[in-house]
């Protein structure tokens, strides 16, 4: 049988452990680890904590978070409908730059592509839809 | 989060332990600020007990870091644990920074 | 603006932590109290342990809960399709009767009746849904 | 949940803490029937630190209350909080248990 867990909540960064824990719960009742939950959890703080900062920019909108287990997969879907943007797009970082001319910020979207199994980006009737997947075997 | 400091002969132990998210992160740099204020030169940033960070805490850290490079001062690392230790892996900040198992490592290669 | 959350799980003692947390994280960031939200955890205990152990005797259901804040209420409905029973129709318990009389178990739904502002029962197309309301201002 | 005991004079003080749910209250009455089978025939409660109780909780200390009763052993209850005290009104245990604020006062009551 499968899981499934869903909030819809005003995108401020109040609200980001509130998220979190409705995912995570429903992660750890379909049996994931604690340090793969621990994963979930930080590509999940990256990928709304971008909403609450990019995605509205003047005033804060909404934003829908739906998870679900089943074959072997959880996955989280995250909604909004700010301006559309594709984090999928964005050029990885360069990590070879040291203290002094490393840009501060830009890991975020590396980060959640490093770390979930799969992530997939799509333009929905003025949404953005970004789904993370991971297996529930530990990755590679 | 919480944040607690030691004064040894040649730097300060900064121990972080918790939680370093985007709502806890910015009261790192504030506290790191606070010391540079105070005069202190070189820390040594003691992970062991962090169970989470993010890259709010990553940003955090190199902003201190830029901080301290100005002013001619140092930032060191020791006891990164599982998921710690797998960010700064992914993030290139095990590049960037020195890192150690101890503090007395890290007081040493200071 | 309001905050929704909805987990729905096999109905089995193991998800209560994580039907538990979803629906406290949405109530924290409505803005309840630290207590009123241990009086709201306590309602769903008893409402959705009632479901893992009487609903579907033999092989474990679905359950699914929901939970919006909005209008200075909060809600929480808890939706099974288990045999139909509503729990607002049973008699209250004898609290006058001693440690030998009194009959062990038979407080969870006075508990919930109880500590909620408002319970509210429906069959609904093979579905129980009960409904748990909590006003924002504290009781009485 | 958490439970201690500790050996008074006339009886077994008893601390509970953390959150006696559904899943967890089954431990308190395993535990106390333990005491029991031990030869323990009174017993102090205390729920200072009790932070969440439910009928799940109610039901194993009134199993264990009625274990004890067919013993002529004694229970009785100190400390209770916010949550736990209001729980323990709702419900009619605060008319048939003995409930005091320490545990001092309890072990002069039993
Ligand atoms: N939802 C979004 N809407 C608009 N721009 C975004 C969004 N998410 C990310 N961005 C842009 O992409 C950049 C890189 O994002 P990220 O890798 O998460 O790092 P950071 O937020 O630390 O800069 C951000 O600085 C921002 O300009
Ligand atoms: N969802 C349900 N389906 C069928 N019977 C139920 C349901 N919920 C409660 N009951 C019946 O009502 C009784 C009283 O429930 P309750 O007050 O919660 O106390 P307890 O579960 O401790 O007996 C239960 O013993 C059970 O017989």
């Amino acid at each position: 049988m499968s899981s499934t867990g869903r909030v819809k909540m005003p995108a401020v960064l109040e609200n980001l452990q509130a998220i979190t824990e409705c995912v995570t719960a429903a992660a750890s009742s379909a049996g994931f680890s604690a340090r793969r939950i621990g994963d979930m959890e930080l590509a999940l703080e990256e990928a709304v904590t971008n909403v609450f900062k990019y995605a509205n920019p003047g005033n804060p909108g909404e934003i829908e978070v739906a998870c679900a287990s089943g074959g072997g997969k959880f996955s989280i879907e995250i909604r909004d409908s700010g301006q559309e943007f594709d984090i999928t797009k964005l050029p990885d970082p360069d990590l070879s730059q040291d203290i002094s001319e490393r840009p501060i910020g830009g890991l975020g979207a590396y980060l959640i592509k490093k770390i979930a199994d799969d992530v997939n980006y799509r333009r929905l009737s003025g949404f953005n839809v970004l789904t993370l997947v991971f297996n529930l075997e530990i990755k590679k | 989060m919480n944040i607690a400091a030691k004064k040894e002969s040649n730097a300060l132990v900064v121990t972080v332990s918790g939680r370093m998210d985007a709502v806890t992160a910015p009261e790192f740099e504030k506290s790191i600020a606070a010391f540079i204020a105070q005069g202190e030169k070189a820390f040594v940033i003691n992970l062991s007990g962090l169970e989470y960070i993010s890259s709010a805490g990553l940003r955090s850290i190199l902003a201190s870091a830029k901080r301290l490079k100005e002013q001619n001062g140092k930032i060191i690392f020791s006891g990164l644990q599982g998921h710690v230790k797998e960010v700064f892996a992914i993030s290139g900040f095990q590049g960037i920074f020195k890192i150690y198992d101890s503090d007395a490592e890290g007081l040493k290669g200071i």
